[in-house]
């Protein structure tokens, strides 16, 4: 038999730490309208090569170019720009509100508005998301009241989850948004299940599931799939790859295969892969997706390649992990810079309605926010009860719980 | 009534329960088409199509994972994790999901599941094939958990179970699935026929969840048990010719302290008997709030008959298994205690 | 928007259930000697066809042809024909054992004899294999002895297991076979733990995992391909398809993707599909994937097309689920019978020799069980003592144990 | 001797076990370049190479599985799990693998291993950040479960933990992360520097797993606690002027029994005192044995003071967590209790 070197163990790296120059240049970014758009019903075995582009509609002009282009109005681009900045000026203030104690923790989309504020607009009333906790421009898009949002991030009197969760884990059946789960992953196999119960059901609902790059690695994603992929269930499978896992960078989930769209390709599922600050391209991956849902021909792999610009949540500091300015010289660009300069290069918008809809929104939060202390914040004013806290567990409070609330002086 | 084994009364409940909701949907491994390798489904696939009774892959988590997404979409999954060894595996989406889900959306989403098992040893199931995880599951807020020692209650309790509004953890006495069994696994089978548990109503009825049941009233001392181990009790109860008092739990959580306290207060001693390994097991709960609600009542310690603190062993089984010899030991320890 | 048609389920099916006429036409079963052989260094992404494929070395006539041919000698080759007659005939008796109520359980290889008997030839002393509960072709082709595989089955006293696991769950360090878990897929993720403490301990073991195709599905697999994938584990991934899991067709677990071997796919693991009734093109599947384990390139996924022509377990009768002749109508053939054929057929065997191993195999196999039975079954005999209950739950017996044991008579 | 937190107590352990013997290897999310979300393995990457403290995907089966593989190989894992609320995944590996894994080969496979967490509240992190689950260890036989009070003691448990033949799962107070912590939250925050446990022997050392430590002589009660709490018992001890013996149980299994029994058979009376969540808590099993063991001794009814059977909530967090005004209460109403 063959003599062999001894074994040695293999553990990726990311290409610059703090103190390097960032690198992008690995990233291999297809020009705008280069990647193919196959028909709906087309067999998944002929799309592989979708899993590795990247869809991208919007070039560096501004302009919408190929077949992916022109799913949108004007009017919806518009609004789509106005969701997207409010879901910045949101976090902005939302960020500084929690640095001011009046919350306990905050988590921001920076760079990432593009992919919930267009991805909603596929969605129909009656579709169910189960996101994760960085996308509330689903949220924002269905026009969930910003002031309902702030006082669950509040935990105050208001907050329609009564102080018990976490800030951001927002839940609203009618906005068609499940309940954020702190457990990773968890909601991409239910996501799955709902689908199948619509289809169980004769229903026309569809289901979107939201997972990061990071959470792929989890159980729960690989049960979605083969649940999905056996029972064709009408879902679109949403990974959104912001290139960071707190401090661990997509390669160590990613492991050996090119992306995680390619994770599909093991279950026969289509996969996309498109720019996630592309706004014109993720509603566009997202429809064709949305429309294999409809039509029963089960479900699709999104992965959205964007950037989480911020820290991971107020409880992080990046710059302990990559350089500070790695987010800058990220290739994909803003989400809501590129929108901007494709309205105005299509005459649509211009630098001073821009101007103005900024201070617009800036006032609308801001009222918002009024409106929300005014009723109370984590530490002050009118919060939740005690008693509240021994509410929910059951439908009906069993016995051993009522003693319980009444030893609480309840 | 008709006389039924626990298996035919689970899968009565469950064609029932289909028959008048077109929400209830059954699944999990083989449950399909062959109708569970305990055939506790057999017939509902042909009965009620393919859709609402259906082969998973094995994976727990998704089984469980998706269930809690119907549930969410306003079905009401009751799908069967085939032994409860191997619930481990959707654990997390037990506890973590399932059971908080409506707390923490504050009644936005729900979650009406149920996730049935057979549990227990006795059939030679080594350590994968017999275990009895119910304190897992009591000791997570939001579940309720059942565990039926009779066809008759089985059946109503199923069906309580899935009509309930919140996720039930439903542990199936497998020893027991075919015949009571009173410990002595050297004698000879005797069917559910002979049993009066095994007269099972016919047509649509429920046990409401939370109601203990006297299977034996008396004086002497209170002996507390669940699912097989209630026969086992009664027999060893009577083999010790005590006039204890048997009560049999049904459903762990929520508990019927009021029933069990009562009793104990009467009694005076209090013996708790189950499968599960001792330490952190059901029974802990229980010695807990029977010495803190009857301490001024009892007589004796409250006393724990449990398996050992092992892995259940393969062919060490009876020598595992809390058997009649035992319990009455623990019974004449309790009666002979004095102050 | 358009107007879609309901919802409905999709729940994959076999093609034949009990009362129909087998049909394995949909097969796809590519000539002996048409797949080609990459070297092992080639990128994953360039042999994609070879998990679509089906490697096989023996043709009709029983010749070995193509590139997957000739990496065993003559006399390894009659030894894997007695290996595999050792562990039939093994079978037979343990499965008549248990019907007589010397033991209270039995599996079975039927028809997969060849997978387990082929791949150990690969491993060297110091390997690992991480079985599932039908491999135990990995002992025999180890020389581990019958009759301790008897003790075991038996749970007599000289069980090394000392009673305490299900007949066949056996567990030999020495012979490279890992504690065999009731739980499915457990020991996939955990081959990979293995292989990469190998890699860190720059040693030159490598391991290998199986699973079966029903337990793909599990989360233990998920994670051992997330794992192997990222930290290249010298680790042979083996997928044993026999076409069911109890009663479930593979296509349940399967989905929507062409094969179990697919699913590397997604991690950028090659994997190749064998026919897993050919010891031949076991041997040198696993070979190939040996080496590349042993060579530091990382994990292979092997997945062999085989069928399960017994029932599930002692506690099965398949005839509840598919055609009683299906088994018949499997269209790869007996493993034993065709290794024989290529003997023959190169005139290193002959008709009468392999009667007469026949009647040598059983004899053995009879003395073995003689020996084992002399000492004990599970109801009979000399038998481990309840005192052994409580030992090995630690390495030292805590106080509580003590107490318990003594609690207990002992 | 030296100050340290904690945190710097085990990542010292890690540091000195990984110096010691280079079979330890140090995993988990986050763990390697970064140093972990609480920086206990800081520095750890960069002093013994990526091979032996590394990152991991999101996989905390993954994280547990394969540390099962390389304990069976030979090597000594101590992984991270980032907050003990997201164990579930693991959970299987953890009570069917590792647990067994002796057993079941009868000593032939091994799995000396280590699961740190950090685990409890008082830190706002919600029902997904604040769990205590050591109840579901201490019911599996196998493990052994241990939850430090000071740096000094994380240290040389740590240490003990990792050079254990056994799996130990290790729960790590983050609430008292960077000093002790009374149950005021209201009161400012106070750090190890002054404590007495924040004084940490330099160097290698070991406190044996299985021994508990009397941090209160008193005669008048017996307060078992563990973790967090405690200090907060402590501190309520202090404030309601009762001359209690407050005991650290350090490590939950194996028990150190004997230290119990011999407390509360001298003080007649037992409040027990834990952040989980109360039914099947661990406080459950010292109750049933507490009262077994000492039933002749009692003065009064053995209590609880737990978590409410509720999920934590976020914004209530003070009124769930069993602070000082309930330990009190319930000190107050042992003393009370008369026969
Ligand atoms: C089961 C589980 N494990 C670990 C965590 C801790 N955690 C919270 S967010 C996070 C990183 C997730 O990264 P990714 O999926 O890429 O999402 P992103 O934050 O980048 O949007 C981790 C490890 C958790 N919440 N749940
Ligand atoms: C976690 C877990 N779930 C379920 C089972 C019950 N079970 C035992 S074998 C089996 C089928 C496995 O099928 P497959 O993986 O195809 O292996 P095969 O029996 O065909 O070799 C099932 C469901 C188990 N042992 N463990
Ligand atoms: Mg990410
Ligand atoms: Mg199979």
């Amino acid at each position: 038999m063959d003599e062999h070197a001894p074994l040695s163990l293999t553990v990726p790296e990311p290409e610059v730490r703090p103190g390097g120059e960032p690198d992008f240049s690995s990233v291999k970014i297809p020009r705008a309208g280069a990647i193919r758009r196959p028909e709906v019903d087309e067999d998944p075995e002929n799309m592989r090569d979708l899993a590795f582009g990247i869809i991208r509609v919007l070039n560096r002009d501004g302009e919408a170019v190929g077949p992916w282009a022109g799913t949108l109005s004007d009017d919806e681009l518009r609004q789509g720009l106005e969701h997207m900045m409010t879901l910045r000026t949101y976090d902005a203030r939302m960020m500084n509100a929690q640095r001011q104690g009046k919350t306990s923790f905050y988590m921001q989309h920076l760079g990432e508005e593009a992919v919930s504020c267009a991805f909603q607009r596929v969605l129909r009333p009656g579709d169910m998301n189960f996101p994760t906790y960085r996308q509330a421009g689903l949220l924002i898009a269905s026009d969930y009241p910003l002031t309902t949002m702030m006082n669950q991030v509040y935990s105050n009197e208001a907050d329609p989850l009564r102080g018990r969760q976490l800030p951001i884990m927002y839940s609203s059946k009618e906005h068609g948004f499940f309940s954020i789960s702190g457990n990773l992953a968890t909601q991409f196999i239910q996501a799955v299940g709902w689908a199948m119960a619509s289809a169980i059901s004769h229903d026309d609902k569809i289901a979107a599931a939201w997972i990061g790059d990071g959470s792929t690695a989890e159980s729960d994603f690989h049960a979605a799939l083969v649940f999905a992929s056996t029972y064709k269930a009408p879902v679109v499978l949403n990974i959104v790859n912001n290139q960071w896992a707190i401090s661990t960078f997509q390669g160590i989930a990613r492991g050996g295969s090119g992306t995680f769209a390619a994770r599909g390709h093991g279950f026969g599922i289509p996969a996309l892969r498109v720019d996630g600050n592309d706004f014109l391209a993720v509603h566009a991956a997202g429809k064709w997706a949305a429309e294999r849902a409809r039509r029963n021909l089960g479900p699709t792999i999104v992965e959205y390649v964007t950037y989480r610009a911020g820290g991971h949540s107020t409880s992080d500091d990046p710059s302990a992990y990559r350089p500070k300015q790695e987010s800058d010289a990220w290739p994909l660009g803003d989400p809501v810079l590129r929108l901007k300069a494709h309205l105005i290069a299509r005459g649509l918008w211009s630098e001073e309605r821009h101007t103005q809809l900024e201070a617009e929104v800036l006032d609308r939060v801001i009222a918002s926010q009024k409106e929300a202390e005014a009723i109370g914040t984590l530490h002050t004013g009118r919060r939740p009860s005690a008693r509240d806290m021994f509410e929910d567990v059951y439908a009906e409070m069993p016995p051993h719980l009522v003693a319980q609330r009444h030893q609480a002086g309840y | 009534m008709a006389h039924m084994t626990m298996i035919e009364a689970i899968q009565n409940a469950l064609d029932i329960s289909m028959g008048r909701d077109e929400k209830v949907v059954v699944f999990g491994e083989d449950v399909g088409y062959f109708g569970g390798v305990f055939r506790c489904t057999a017939g509902l696939q042909k009965k009620y199509g393919k859709s609402r009774c259906f082969d998973t892959p094995i994976s727990e988590l998704g089984i469980v994972g998706a269930a809690v997404g119907m549930a969410a979409y306003g079905l009401k999954p009751c799908v069967e994790i085939q032994f409860a060894d191997y619930v481990y595996p959707a654990y997390d989406q037990i506890v973590s999901e399932a059971a908080r889900l409506r707390y923490r959306s504050a009644g936005g989403f729900t979650c009406p599941l149920v996730v049935r098992m057979p549990a227990g040893g006795g059939i030679y199931g080594g350590q994968t094939h017999s275990q009895s995880p119910e304190a897992l599951f009591t000791h997570v807020a939001g579940l309720k958990t059942v565990v039926p020692s009779t066809p008759s209650d089985a059946k109503g309790l199923l069906t309580a179970a899935i009509e309930d509004p919140d996720p039930v953890i439903f542990l199936e006495p497998k020893r027991i699935y075919n015949g009571p069994f009173d410990g002595h696994h050297d004698r000879p089978i005797v069917p559910w026929k002979k049993h009066q548990g095994g007269q099972v109503e016919e047509g649509y009825y429920k046990i409401p969840l939370g109601q203990a049941a006297i299977r034996r009233p008396g004086k002497a001392l209170t002996v507390l048990a669940y699912g097989t181990m209630v026969h086992v009790a009664l027999a060893a109860v009577e083999e010790a010719g005590v006039d204890a008092e048997v009560i049999d739990l049904r459903t762990l959580m929520p508990l019927d302290a009021k029933t069990i306290m009562q009793s104990v207060k009467k009694t005076g001693r209090c013996v708790i008997v189950h499968e599960a390994t001792q330490t952190s097991g059901f029974g802990a709960e229980l010695a807990a709030q029977v010495q803190a609600e009857c301490f001024y009542h009892l007589e004796a310690p409250v006393t724990r008959v449990a398996g050992w603190d092992t892995p259940y062993p393969h062919s060490q089984e009876w020598d595992y298994f809390p058997g009649p010899a035992r319990i009455i030991r623990a019974i004449t320890g309790v009666m002979e205690s004095v102050q």
